[in-house]
This record gives structure tokens, sequence and C-alpha cells, in this order.
């Protein structure tokens, strides 16, 4: 085993973590940093976002508009603290990121250009055209290569976090060129690993994104919070799930069934109008969206296609010169994956896994209950979103709670002495558990990818736009049995040496434990709102629901649920309104 | 179309063997498949051990590139149908070290990359509380498609001089510098000329233009580096200058 | 190999490859192909020797020799490093090539500078 | 790592393909450069040519008619053949790859590349028969 030590270690080489770790570079100079990834940090998966980020930068808008139409779409569940902090910082963020060479699009003044996005009353939302994550992703790493001081730890796999003494210590971790197991110490560890999408079949994330850092801080004793919230995008492509932006809309594309009718305006999302309304019709939040679309085809008026329904996202009257100038991923994406050029034909879109609204319960600079562990990104549940997300707002995120929590870490490890010396013991012990289950454990039977297949169909049967108490509870159980026959797992590949299948496994078991704690605070919260949409509890219910589910795991059995109340400040609960 | 397709996919096992061999397998064919859902398939059902990257699926992370039928491509964007009838041969990409099966290397890559510094550079920075820089669109449009590089390395698979010269810095860290040299906001141009304009840098290239030809996001390095060499010459002209720059 | 005339050798490159590309094709069409094939006649040895006493003419021989010689001296360096991968007789070829380039070009303009 | 060696665990074995003196044989868009980058001898030999030209003429009219008998003479004129078709191919690999090394600005508005090429194309025209015109007058 090789040890190594640094002061404060980021786990996640994307959006929120990159930024974490300049925060601790530029605030705290003296301390070592370090960045651990499982992949080059170009390749985490901020590259994939694509319509913009919004932040409050032209007159006319405001913080408080900002504030209200993150506190509205996010029905009422966001804690309004960590909201107004957020609005509040995100313009600086922004700036910076311009300032670092971020390639903005621009009025032809030279000053930053914004797009209308959804469920957002101003156009706010900062673009780079339709690869804003990409820009953001590659200008935060290439802007770390100027910090000498920040260390980098590239495809490493993060096995464990090292606990002792009541707080985090630092990790373990399987250095995949090698095979060879390294525990890092640190005197903070900040989890910025991003969300858990593959959790579900059928999502617009990357192969990376597992949960792995949630079901981390899951297992070291920290809590995840609203993990029942996940946000359906409602224009991915199918097969592919492949994400149509939502800048598309915003631009002024129309969402069409099968007879070529904009069906939303009979989702109380507001009248159609040629030209885009902010806040209405294709503009609205994207849990109603996605929820119109269910609705759409139980009324038989989707299309159906060899990967399931589908309904039309078209861009035709938007012109040839538009698309180009603004979407041209989007038509790239579509040329390349389903034959369809956007400027002529009409794009098949469907409801699709993007983002979780959940993940490890962080208060207003990132940290968790856990002493010395903090988490920024989609990992972390501050919280912004609340029960749904507005589009453009998961990238200012990574960077506000990204800085802060590398700020308050910073401060945090300066303050701190060496490790102790027992989390040697535990890293032993690490080691010893991932050369028993893969390099020895042979002679069981079940595969890694008849589990996954499994769990991917038992969390898209019950944990979908629309739930109920008895496939939740069902669900639950199935949840159980696989965790149990995971235990005899087999894998082919008993090499040390990049071996892929190793990682594979690591991650399904990281995905069961946070699939658990979706379907168990699912099952919990028996009212509907926002993303969570129950049947059997078909209303928000204040009374019992204002507040946020924490899931601690339990030593035997599903997860343990707590309730804490949500925190408001300025706007207390309301009706959702759109296109009113 | 046929009902499967073969697939020829380099596999080294540096525990086990000294060098790549080639295993066959036969994967069902799909017209929506692309050679990285075939090697999926591959991986879950047929074979756990074959080693590759790959995330997000969609022709941005810049993971998966691979060689297929003797061309560096993203295989995520790679469709079965246009390389039929196979078998077809999957390898990791040329001239680097190759780590396992179609996993290769990429350090190398990582180091010139820093070299370069491909970061804004300023004499002196603007307080964030003036604002942003401005930049026009058209200023914008002069560094925008050098910004499009996804690291993926297939230019360096394509480029012949990078085979034959380990030291050269190559396409993408090339094109990457000067994203950042045409930025109206940076400053460096002067910095990074010294890394540029070396023994490693512009000069090594003989304008092969396979990188261009192979680039999945138009960046266009060769353009990138041939333009640089006129910059590069024309301040060597001005050093000739008694008032010239130095 | 001392780097810094690099790119000046490479100026020298591509104005040598932009005069060849330029006007060699119509130069070498007919004086090597129209002409030795009968397709046109001649012209006379009179009108050629007038022409080449005018200076202009004289600087415009020399720029079409000397400058596609280096053209081809840059080229066929790195064709030869790269080609054969011989890097380690790099001394050897840049003598050989620019020294021919050098000799074309001195003989180019003692030609023209002694035409009677 | 050389190859072949024994494998140490944790230790990374890379294997490296060396790269073959035929490179430029496997795949045609190398072979294609090649090419491209020979047309420099051909140029060299035309220029050569050019100096016999004008030692030629230096020498009288004598030496001139014997040039023009040896230019005739079938061993030069496919030479000749070979060169042109070398030359030309020069020609326009260099004209097509011009937009790439030069980019013209207008008024802040790139180019578009065609309308580089094509202006290239056009002064190669205007340029040869400039060139045919004083060459043959008589």
């Amino acid at each position: 085993m090789d040890l190594s030590a640094c002061d404060v270690l980021v786990v996640g080489g994307g959006g929120a973590g990159l930024r974490a770790a300049i925060a601790v570079a530029e605030t705290h100079p003296n301390l070592r940093v370090a960045v651990i990834s499982k992949v080059y940090p170009m390749r985490s998966h901020t590259v994939s976002a694509e319509g913009g980020a919004a932040a409050v930068i032209k007159p006319g808008d405001s913080l408080e508009e900002h504030a209200y139409d993150t506190i509205s779409g996010g029905d009422w569940l966001c804690d309004q603290d960590a909201v107004e902090a957020f609005v509040r910082e995100a313009p600086a963020e922004m700036l910076r990121l311009e300032h670092w060479g971020c390639p903005w699009n621009r009025e032809p003044d030279g000053s930053i250009a914004v797009r209308p996005f959804g469920g957002m009353k101003a156009q706010r939302t900062w673009f780079a055209a339709d690869k804003t994550g990409f820009h953001m992703l590659h200008t935060l790493f290439q802007t770390t290569l100027k910090y000498d001081v920040i260390q980098r730890y590239d495809e490493f796999f993060v096995t464990k976090l090292l606990v002792d003494e009541g707080r985090c210590q630092g990790v373990v971790a399987i250095e995949l060129g090698t095979g060879k197991i390294h525990a890092i110490t640190a005197k903070a560890v900040i989890l910025c690993t991003g969300g858990c999408g593959k959790v579900f079949p059928f999502t617009t994330n990357a192969n990376i994104k597992n949960g792995d850092g949630m079901a981390l801080a899951y297992r070291a004793g920290a809590p995840l919070k609203d993990m029942e919230f996940v946000q359906y995008h409602p224009t991915g492509l199918p097969f592919t799930g492949i994400l149509i932006t939502e800048a598309a809309r915003s631009e002024g594309g129309w969402l069409l069934n099968k007879d070529g009718y904009r069906y939303l305006q009979d989702y109380d999302l507001g009248k159609p109008e040629p030209r885009p309304v902010l806040r209405s019709m294709e503009l609205g939040p994207r849990d109603r969206l996605s929820q119109a679309f269910v609705k759409e085809q139980e009324k038989g008026r989707t299309l159906e296609g060899p990967y399931g329904h589908y309904v039309h996202l078209d861009l035709r009257h938007l012109g040839e010169k538009l698309i180009d100038k603004k979407l041209p991923f989007v038509r790239e994406l579509c040329l390349k994956y389903v034959g369809i050029d956007p400027v002529k034909e009409m794009i098949p879109v469907r409801p699709v896994v993007h983002y979780m609204m959940g993940g490890v319960s962080t208060d207003i600079d990132g940290a968790t209950p856990l002493p010395g562990l903090y988490a920024a990104g989609e990992v972390a549940c501050v919280s912004i979103n609340g029960a749904n997300r507005l589009g453009s707002n998961s990238l200012p995120e990574c960077l506000v709670f990204g800085a802060r929590a590398g700020k308050v870490a910073a401060a945090f490890a300066a303050e701190l002495k060496a490790p102790s010396p027992s989390v040697l013991t535990q890293a032993h012990d690490e080691e010893r558990r991932l050369e028993e289950k893969f390099r020895r454990g042979r002679g069981a039977k079940e595969r890694i990818a008849t589990l996954r297949a499994e769990m991917h169909e038992t969390m898209e049967e019950s944990a979908g736009i629309y739930r109920n108490g008895p496939a939740l509870q069902k669900a639950a159980d199935k949840l159980r049995s696989l965790q149990e026959r995971f235990r005899h797992l087999t894998l082919d590949d008993h090499s040390y040496t990049f071996n892929t299948e190793q990682t594979a496994a690591l991650e399904l078991s990281y995905m069961l434990d946070v699939a658990e704690t979706i379907v168990q605070s699912a099952l919990q919260r028996t009212e509907s709102r926002g993303s969570h949409q129950r049947t059997d509890y078909p209303e928000r219910d204040d009374k019992n629901f204002l507040g946020h589910a924490l899931a601690y795991r339990a030593e035997d059995g599903p997860p343990r649920i707590e309730w804490v109340p949500v925190t408001i400040t300025r706007w207390p609960p309301g009706q959702r309104v759109y296109g009113r | 179309m046929p009902a499967t397709v073969a697939l020829a996919v380099a596999r080294y096992r540096p525990e086990e063997e000294p060098a790549p061999t080639l295993q066959t397998y036969e994967v069902p064919f799909r017209e929506d498949w692309v050679v990285l859902d075939a090697l999926n398939y591959i991986k879950d059902r047929l074979d756990g051990s074959l080693s590759f990257r790959w995330s997000c699926r969609m022709g941005v992370c810049g993971s998966c590139g691979m060689k297929v039928n003797g061309t560096p491509v993203l295989t995520c964007a790679a469709f079965l149908s246009e390389h039929l009838p196979g078998p077809i041969r999957v390898e990791p990409l040329d001239y680097f070290p190759v780590v396992r099966d179609l996993v290769v290397d990429l350090s190398d890559f990582m180091r010139k990359l820093k070299k370069v510094k491909p970061w804004i550079l300023r004499e002196e920075e603007k307080p964030l509380a003036e604002g942003e820089y401005r930049q026009t669109p058209d200023q914008l449009d002069a560094y925008k498609q050098f910004s499009m590089c996804i690291n993926c390395m297939l230019c360096y698979s394509a480029c012949p001089i990078y085979g034959l010269e380990p030291s050269f810095i190559g396409p993408a860290a090339i094109a990457l510098a000067q994203r950042y040299n045409m930025d109206s906001r940076d400053q460096g141009a002067r910095e990074r000329l010294e890394i540029l304009s070396g023994y490693d840098g512009i000069w090594q290239c003989t304008f092969v233009g396979e990188c261009t030809k192979v680039c999945p996001k138009n960046v266009d390095p060769a353009g990138a580096i041939q333009q640089y060499k006129l910059t590069s010459a024309v301040h060597w002209l001005k050093t000739l200058l008694p008032w010239g720059a130095r | 190999m001392g780097r810094p005339i690099t790119p000046f050798l490479w100026l020298l490159f591509s104005v040598g490859g932009t005069v060849s590309a330029l006007l060699f094709p119509v130069h070498l069409f007919l004086t090597g192909l129209a002409i030795p094939l009968g397709w046109i006649d001649p012209p006379r040895y009179e009108a050629l020797i007038g022409l080449l006493r005018h200076p202009i003419t004289r600087l415009y021989l020399f720029v079409i020799i000397a400058f596609p010689l280096v053209h081809w001296a840059h080229r066929f360096r790195y064709t030869l490093y790269d080609g054969l991968q011989i890097k380690h007789l790099t001394a050897l070829i840049v003598v050989f090539c620019y020294g021919a380039a050098l000799v074309g070009s001195a003989a180019a303009a003692y030609l023209l500078w002694n035409i009677p | 790592m050389s190859l072949g060696a024994h494998y140490t665990p944790y230790h990374p074995k890379w294997y490296r393909r060396r790269v073959s003196v035929w490179w430029w044989l496997q795949t045609w868009s190398y072979t294609r450069f090649v090419l491209r980058e020979l047309t420099s001898v051909f140029v060299a030999l035309f220029a050569v040519v050019l100096l016999w030209h004008i030692w030629a003429l230096e020498l009288g009219p004598e030496a001139y008619a014997r040039l023009l008998v040896r230019l005739g003479t079938p061993l030069f004129v496919v030479l000749h053949g070979v060169a042109f078709v070398f030359v030309l191919f020069h020609s326009i690999t260099w004209f097509n790859l011009a937009p790439k090394a030069m980019v013209v600005r207008l008024r802040g508005k790139r180019m578009p590349d065609w309308v580089v090429v094509g202006s290239n194309y056009a002064a190669w025209l205007v340029l040869s028969l400039a060139v045919a015109v004083i060459l043959l007058r008589r």
C-alpha cells in the first residue's frame, strides 16, 4: 500500500471539484491541496452540460427574482438562506470564470449575452453556445494547471473514506493504471463526485455517474438528504438518452404531440404564443413538463417508436442561422445520433433521468454533519434545488458552493494537526477487503450486468415520474435482495492493471446503496411535491412534509429516514404558477 | 442487414502476455449501435475482462477514442453500420503506450498541456467589481474554433510526426495555446512563444494535416500550427530590427 | 542544429513554395512539353537573349531559381528525417540540402550577372 | 518497459509499438503526404533545368539549338512529363492548404476558405498567361 498526505483532498475533478481546489489554492496557498478523480478532470460530466448558467447580471433583473424563481421552481423545499447566498454569489463566480477565459456568448457591444430558460422570470442564463458545461469545465481545468500547488491523482478510484476520532481524515483509493491501493490522508475532504443518474436505465448521465460520493458519505455515517427528488429532463433522445438542451425551447422550440398540437397548454402552463414567453408553456419547469408527457401518453396522444413513446420537439421555424449560432451542438447530436436535421425535421424526444436534487446533506458552506467532510455540486444537497431544480442553476451551484466548500474546508484544515495514526489500520483493512472481494472471490455466480439490469428495471418501475406506495415497497424489498446477491458477485477479471470490471463492481455497490435511499425516501414522503409525484398522495402536504428527508445507513436493513424542517426566510410556501 | 457482426478487438494483458493480440467476438448487429455499444455488450455478456475507457456517450468527454479499422475515431460516434461487413478491427490509439487492452497512457499529453500555459495570462487583472472584459462576437469568433478541443487524443494518434518524435508538443496542445493567444483577453502570447517556437514546438510539424482530418470537433489543429508558424516567423523578422521586439 | 533560424528558413521555404506553385507549371509545360513536342514553335534565340538582358528578367529568374531550391532543401530535409527515420544524421542532411540550394543559387547569381 | 519484461504487481508494463520505417505506406493519406513532400525534388530539378536554359542562352545560338534538340529526346520528354505531374500536384496542394496557414480577415470576419483558395487559382491563371505571352512573344 502506498501512503501519501495532503491538507485538503477534493474527490472529483468536475466543475465543483476544480472550483473548490482553486478556492483552496487562492485562499490558503500554503496548504497542500489535491484533486483525486476516477477520470481525467476534463472527462467529468460537467462537460455534458449544454444550455447555460444562471446569474443575475442584466439591468431589470434582481436577486430577489432569481431567488423566487428558484424557490417556487423547487416547490418550496429549498432552504431559502442557501438560495439567497447562491443568487448573491453567482454573478461574481460567473464573472470570475469570464476572467479565467470562459468563451461566453456576447452581445454586439462585447458584454455578456444571456438567454431565457425554463422557470425563470427574467433572461439571466449565461451561455457558451450550447456547450456551456464543456467550456466551463475546460476553462476551470486549464486554469487549475497554473496553480502548481494543486496536485492531481488522475484515474484513482476512491473506495472508502477514512474516519477516525469522529472526523473524516482521508480516503483509500485504487490507482487504476496499476491496481495499487493508496491511503491518502487529509485534514479535510471535499466530495465533488456528481450525481447518480446511472441508477436508472434511461438517463442523460455519463457512465461515470454512479453516486460514488453519495455512497462514500453514507457509508461513513453522513446522511443523504432529499434523495426522492429525481429530475426528469423533458427532452432526451430515445434510446441513447442524449440530452437536447432546454435552450432549444428557450430559443423558441415547441413541444408537439402526435397531432402536431402544443399539448402543454392543456396542463396549466399557459397559452401557446409563437414567441417564447418566460415561465410559460415550453419554458415551464422540468418536473411539470415531464409530468405532462406522461399524462399525454396516458391519453394516447404521443407517438410510438422502437424505444417507447415520444413527442416532437420542433425547431424548424427557428431557421438554420439561429440554430447554427446558438444550438450548433443540438444539430450535431441530432445529425449524428438520429440522422435528423432539426433545421428541416422534428426531433423525437421523451423525458429522461437527468439530475439528483438530493445528495449528501450539507450546510450553507458545504459542510456535512461529519466533521472534516464537505460536499459541493450535484453530489451535495445544500439545498437550493428543493423538489425540482431549475435549468441553468446547477452550473453556478458548482461554482458558488465549490468555492464556499473550498474556502471553509481550507480554513478547517489550516487549524488541524496531522491525522491520527489509527486511520492506517483502517486503510489496511480496506486493502484486505478489496483483495478478498476482487482477487480471490471465485466460484460465485452473480454477474454485474445482471444485477445492474435488475436494479435499473426496479428503479424505472418504482421511482419514475409517478410513484405509488406498493410499487416503492416492492422496490425496497427487491433492492434488499439485490444487496444480498451482490455478495455473490463473480468477476472475469482478477488482474491489477486497469481493471475496469472491478471498478464497475464497486460502482454497482455504490448505486445499490443510493438506490435504496431514493426508494426509501420516496416511500416515506407520502405527498406529491415537485418531481416527487405519488399517485396515492397527489397533493402537496405542507403540514407534514415541508421538510427534508435525511437517509441514514442502518447496520442491517433499509436506510433510516429522519426529518428536518425547511429553512424559510422571506418566501412563505405558495402556489406554483406558470403561464398565468 | 446482418444479424451479427464480428469485432476483432486488440487485447493486451500485461500481467500475462508480452505483446498485444487480437481477439474476435461476435456481437448482435443493431442499426443504431455504435462501436462502443458493441464493446459494452462484450464486457457485459461475453468477457468482463475487456478494458476500455468511456463516459458520456455523446462525443464530448473525449474518453473513448480508439482506432476502428485503422482510423482514430470516437467509438461513441462510430456506427457499426458504417463499418460493415466486418470483422471490425478495434485497437488502441497509435503512438501512445498501451496500458491494457484499449487503454493508453495520456500522461505525456497532460505534461505538454501544462507546458503551453493554457490559461489567461495578463499583466494586470481587472478587478471583478469592474465587470467583464469586453469581447465582441468577432473577437470571440477569432479563437472559438480552437477552444472546442475535447482532448480526445485522436489528433496525436493520427500524427506520424508525434510517433517519430515523441517530444513534439503535438496538435491539440498547440491548438489550445493558440486558443489563448488569439483570445482578446489574453496577453501571454510572448510567454508562450518560447515553448511553441522551441525545439519541440511548431517547427517539428510538416503539415501532414491528418490531425485536422480526424478531429471530431473541427478544431483544425493543423491550421493552428501553420498560422502560428507565420506568427513566429514574423516575430523572428522583427527581432532583426534594432527597434523590434526582443 | 540551432533552432533560432528555423523561422527564417521556413519563410524562404514558403516563398519558394508559392513562387514555384504559381510559376513552375507554365514554364515547365511550355519549355519541357509543348515546345519539344512541337505543339508550339520555340521562341527565337534573339528574342530570348534580349529578354534575358533585361534586369527585371534577371531578377525574376533569380527568384524563381533560388527560392524554389531552398524550398526543396527545407522540405526534403524533413522528408529524409521522417520518411527514412535518419534524424541522427541531421548535420549531414542539413549540409547536403541547404548546401546544394546555396550552390544552385550562387550559380544562378553568377550566370545572371554575367549575361553578355 | 521493455517488451516481454516480467510483470511485477502494481507496476505498469506498457507496450510501445515501434513506428515502422514503412509507416508512410500504411495508409493512403500518409503516402499522399510523402508524395506531396517529394514534389520538392521535381521543383528543384526544374530549377536546375532553368539554370541550364540560362547557361545555354549565354553560350550562344548554337548551344541554344543543341538544348532544344536535347529537350526533344524521349528521355527528356518523359522526365518533363513526370515532373509536370508532380509540379501540378505541388501547386494544387499548396493552393488548397493555403487558407489553413493564412487566415485572411476582412473587418474582423474571417474570409471563407474558398475565397482564399479561389484567389490563389485566379493568380495562378493570370501569371501563367502572362508568362506564356511574354515568353512566346514574336
